[in-house]
């Protein structure tokens, strides 16, 4: 029978999801300076529209459909939502309860979006717009439908794979993996291979508009409950634990980050705030479904501090990852995934449950990295080589929105200027 | 002839400034945003653990057209009510002006005023 | 039997509708310069709060009480949801499930609310805030009601109309007749009415904050989940397909805009991307439940490119559309209307139907139009008459934020003011 | 058995009013000095941060665990959602419907959040911040805990309370007590204990961005479906009345505010609108599910025009309640509570239920405002005593934000500033 | 040697400035935001009740530099071209300057201009 | 007496400025945003099919109160640390001050620089 209840709540958590992206837009856009904010904008919506259409096309048959060796589906099995394609999704066996297929599609389609657009965030202010979105296309085809395939599809990194330990199997409530640390390694990848901004380090590229960074983590954090809740494909306990932990690790995670900037710098900031809200989501989002609340609140904590003091190491290393992609996600995303070793409540460390889950957690995650890195490392190189990364310089000192988009962000009263032409 | 009195205060001055010129009689000004670097120390800012010296603070610029002979007195109406003080309180300087014009009627000197 | 499923879905997509209508009013704001946006926002804040307050006394009555001639509704049938109003909706003849009717009142005045304010942007800048609250009471009155009533109401426009040829009966999902080519027709004949704003077409009107834009055509789209997938009134495959069809068709519109300037233009533009999203959410409205993921892709990809051609022909033409409300919703809405001819996955010409089914949505989008251009002009024309519309020029050019609601929408430093007086 | 739907509503409804928090942050940012945005906004986000924290901890415990005299359950009865914590909420006797606990746990969470965090409007620009989180910690669990628990816990305040008068039991649908008037009382007695601003009543303190108050009453409005809807516990016509009476009577408070300034002052502003939509939704908070939606609309319109009166009064006594919290909560939470006296459908003086129901909601009310008083007030004192509550009038002059934040909400031009120092 | 005519116009103005200036053999020109005070009346703005009077309006500055022969007509020019007729029109000054550096070149005097 | 030097500069080039009239020993300055109109072209911005022409560039002025004899090192300086040799450097020039008073203080002349 078609339970109504679960698939509203399957609609809603996919219409929250699409939503973190335009959430990300802001969050990022808040960010950078105010000559660049629409091309940071601009790196989301291309993602979206990219990967929006590109999804029903090969990416739901690239990560669902019948596997290539654990690795990926089968991009012809079901491309266009055809062929094999199966309408129904069975959500227990016993009652045989169905949810439409097609709203995991919707679903899935959100998750690999916002992916590509997290990694945009590494090479702000930059890159030429064209690059970005043969880069957004051929990514997420070559490294986020695969990641999915392995971890949610039944592939390689499933329960289904070799990965599995004793009691203990992969766990990747909704996307440690495939979403953050692909995300975040992509990021370091493709922060070395464009290079730094001109005056990286020493001129100031402070946000523009912190309200707009507040802005971004509140709509992340409420595309959220849908990005964990919906992971739990229905509308039952553990959605609800899904929710709950999601909101208390992400709230100490705000403590864990306020608490380390007013310790080491003096003050607690409204950055640092919105920074913990997305470190804090990072963390849980593996762990979201087996750790219980008391545990959520280690999870978030723990990911707050780390994330304020990683978000420092791009200066000591020297890589521009512009608006700490790696600092949040990859580190948070890590500490997540490793932290369902200790604190998984079925087979965790802390719960009596032996270092299998550990172990099994510590090996997917560097095989995602390992992974990503390598898959992202191409396609870098190959963008690099033909359409090349980067604007002129002069595009990057006199803002790329105007370079590239021809737009300023904001009027401003001065402004003297005329319709010379209009096209029709 | 005429003079250009202009005042580089604290913003939060202005409103006092704007009253003590009005009552001192003059009829008009003309005010600005700017920033001043100068004794007063600037801030610092963190962002994600990058440390950014703001060294420029906040003014506000008053000009003021009078006749010659009211300069003075207007330079010290100026200073009196920006004065708090505080490092930081800023400068009022007097520049010669050849010609004045009011746009409204074309009138030149200080019936432009 | 009570379909909590169902019921908790047509919750959500009313909460979404109507969180569409402050989306519109940023999405419109930014467009406008500095000195206005606040007049803007309150154009679509004022279309809540007179069609929220109607909507319960008449407007429900006028869209679904007994018909008067297939034309309206009986205001009087259900006059303040009493009289013959029904508390059950039932959604399954052969499973009685029902949800209650109360939860669709929500639901469809949030459909009205939304598009009355969607023709404020054909006026911007320039006319009196008193005008435009009577002209948003008596305009959802006498065009959106009937309207409603006509497609959906079991009216003239619906399949127990008329205009049914054969298997091909009129095709409207989600309101491209009842809502967008309303709202576009509306706007046209308003914004020859009111007249053009002072320096139109010389004079710069650049948005002031192209980041509000994109604010407010993400809010859109978020909401526009519920405006389709609502509209299949059930959590049920229909809506799946809604949903995805959704984002699939707008993806699409993206790259049509996008690729339209880049090549006419030279630039991508962000505005672009905002005004792609709302073409293709447009477009897509009526067809999101009758055509398959690729008719999608379709209807957005060309609706993209034909409304960024579209905005310009203002400016051929000399109608001051200021916010292009043709250009956008006439156009896209038509085109999505008279796609389903082609793209009906049941009827459509390119599925085998024949062209009874183009007949039949060329045939509703007339109708629609004269019904819309004929009362419009009417009720405009009475308004011009009796209170006036416009402000005066001195108000227009020294900013309608100011001269009318006596507010600027920004603090700015040397704004010098001191409390004068208070009322209490 | 599980029913779905209401779960998923539930799912939705938590969401939605943790999104409330953010959106109160904009409504109230934007209603400040651009110098003190940030602080702003870190007010309510600090409450979400500690809040969250502590509600799974003993929050949950003190509001339903087992009762200590009526007044507040007892903390370690479900500690940590431990101890006697029931997973299963029965939603239907008869039927056996139930629903998970923990989406329940999440739901009320967020209410406690809100709470907090209105208050801090009473407070803006001139309080330290570690001095608002340690008050924010101590007040959810002195004040809001249990008056949640007397009203909704089945504590004194409850209908197994003593002030039931025959049919007439005490009636708070979704928080006119707990939340707003509680709140609204707090937010009193605190800017009497921390004092007036510099410059209050003579300096010019104008919101310095209406688009960001508009957003924040958007948002504010969109969650509060989640708020009043949610408080049905149901998908049913329980929460589509009140989610139409919540819609209605916003409308009409909007007018009503609207109104009463256009007579007054000769101008509707948009704070009008924006503060109208916050009195309307304030209002019918206790009331949604118990009156018509005629009801509704006046209860809406008489709650925007008092507010919009009501909103003067610190100036003619003398507090510095900065954003009127106690003009808009605590005049509309009392009004609608008050109201139900005469509208609720059953027992309401006006549909022939003779004055108990009025007496109780006034009963009910008066204890909710003695009991805040006094513990605020004692906190308020305990935290003034030791901590201190205010900032050097140095830093309050030249923003807060920088002064605690170290930050400045926007990025200037002329800026000048290097990056001296990294830590990482 | 040559001059600073400095305009303080109404900022719908700044277009016609502009075009007149170019058109009169101007080639360059520093436009800044500024606020006025003067006989133009400001506006009052309320907010919840609370009623401001805001006394300044805005206003654009334009800076021409040129040569000392130029300076009368420039004035004449900017008059010309900002004046509407209503109150708040503007003003008009010139102030003699000793030097002029093109910062490109370096060059000095009214090559620089 | 003393002088007023004005630098219309690029707004990227301002740190540099700040740095090089540190080391020459000013010890104050006031800055503020303007746009300068010249021979270095403007840009194009297209929204919705609508071409614009903005003609107008971001600068920054540096105001700096020097004494007679420093004004030409101060100009030298400006200039120096200015320069980038693309057109839209801008310019520098030199105003003579008949007065200049430190609100701090209500002191006058060089002193109160
Ligand atoms: N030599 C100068 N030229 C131009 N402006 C100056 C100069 N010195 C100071 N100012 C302005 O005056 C303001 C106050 O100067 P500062 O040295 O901080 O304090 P004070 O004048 O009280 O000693 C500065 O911020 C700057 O705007
Ligand atoms: N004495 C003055 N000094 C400097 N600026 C002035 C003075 N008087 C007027 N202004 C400027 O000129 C503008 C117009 O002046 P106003 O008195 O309003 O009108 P009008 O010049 O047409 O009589 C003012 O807003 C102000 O910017
Ligand atoms: N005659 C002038 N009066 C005032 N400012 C000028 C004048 N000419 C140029 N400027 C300023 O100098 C800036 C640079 O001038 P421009 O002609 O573009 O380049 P350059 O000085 O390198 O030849 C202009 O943007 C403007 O701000």
């Amino acid at each position: 029978m078609l339970d109504t209840g679960v698939t509203a709540w399957m609609l809603v958590s996919a219409s929250l999801v699409l939503l973190m992206t335009p959430g990300l837009a802001f969050f990022y856009g808040g960010m950078v300076r105010g000559k660049s904010v629409l091309n940071m904008m601009m790196m989301s919506f291309g993602a979206i529209a990219v990967v929006g259409v590109i999804y029903v096309l090969w990416g739901w048959s690239m990560s669902y459909g019948s596997s290539v060796g654990g690795i990926f589906g089968n991009p012809f099995d079901q491309f266009g939502l055809g062929g094999s394609f199966d309408p129904v999704t069975v959500l227990n066996e016993d009652t045989g309860a169905f949810m439409p297929t097609i709203v995991d599609v919707g679903f899935q389609a959100t998750f690999a979006i916002i992916t590509v657009a997290l990694v945009s965030g590494a090479i702000a202010d930059r890159v030429k717009f064209g690059s970005w979105m043969v880069f957004a296309a051929v990514w997420v085809t070559l490294s986020y439908f695969p990641l999915a395939h392995m971890v949610w599809g039944g592939g390689l990194l499933s329960d289904e794979g070799p990965f599995v330990f004793g009691d203990a199997a992969p766990i990747d409530f909704a996307g440690g993996t495939v979403v953050h640390i692909n995300a975040g390694v992509a990021a370091l990848v493709l922060a070395l291979v464009v290079g730094k901004r001109k005056g990286f380090g020493t001129e100031p590229m402070r946000p523009h508009n912190l309200p707009f960074v507040m802005l971004g983590a509140a709509l992340l954090w409420f595309g959220w409950f849908g990005f964990n809740g919906g992971s739990a494909y229905g509308a039952d306990e553990a959605a609800g634990l899904a929710w709950v932990n999601t909101t208390t690790a992400t709230a100490a995670a705000i403590l864990g980050w306020l608490l380390t900037e007013k310790i080491r710098d003096g003050h607690a900031t409204s950055l640092g705030a919105a920074s913990g809200v997305v470190a804090g989501l990072v963390a849980i989002t593996p762990a979201a479904g087996d750790v219980s609340p008391l545990g959520a609140i280690v999870v978030g904590a723990v990911a707050g501090a780390l994330s304020a003091l990683a978000v420092g190491l791009k200066y000591r290393f020297g890589y521009d990852d512009s608006l700490d992609v790696v600092g949040v996600h990859l580190v948070a995303g890590l500490w997540g995934t490793v932290a369902l070793g200790f604190l998984a409540t079925e087979t965790g460390l802390f719960y009596g449950g032996g270092l299998a889950q550990l172990g099994v957690q510590v090996v997917i995650a560097l095989v995602a990295i390992a992974f990503s890195a390598v898959v992202t490392l191409v396609v870098a190189l190959a963008v690099k080589a033909t359409l090349g990364w980067r604007v002129t310089e002069e595009s990057e000192v006199g803002g790329i929105d105007l370079a590239v988009h021809g737009e300023t962000a904001y009027e401003t009263i001065a402004q003297g200027s005329v319709i010379k032409e209009v096209r029709a | 002839m005429s003079k250009l009195v202009t005042g580089v205060i604290q913003p939060h001055r202005l409103d006092d400034v704007k009253s003590a010129l009005e009552a001192a009689g003059v009829r008009g000004m003309t005010v600005s945003e700017a920033s001043g670097y100068g004794r007063q120390k600037g801030h610092t800012e963190v962002y994600r653990g990058a440390e950014y010296t703001v060294d420029l603070v906040p003014k506000v610029r008053v000009e003021v057209l009078v006749a010659d002979e009211d300069a003075a007195a207007v330079v010290d109406v100026v200073v009196g009510a920006a004065q708090t003080g505080k490092i930081g309180d800023g400068k009022v300087w007097v520049v010669h002006v050849e010609d004045v014009a009011r746009v409204r009627t074309g009138e030149h000197g200080d019936s432009a005023l």
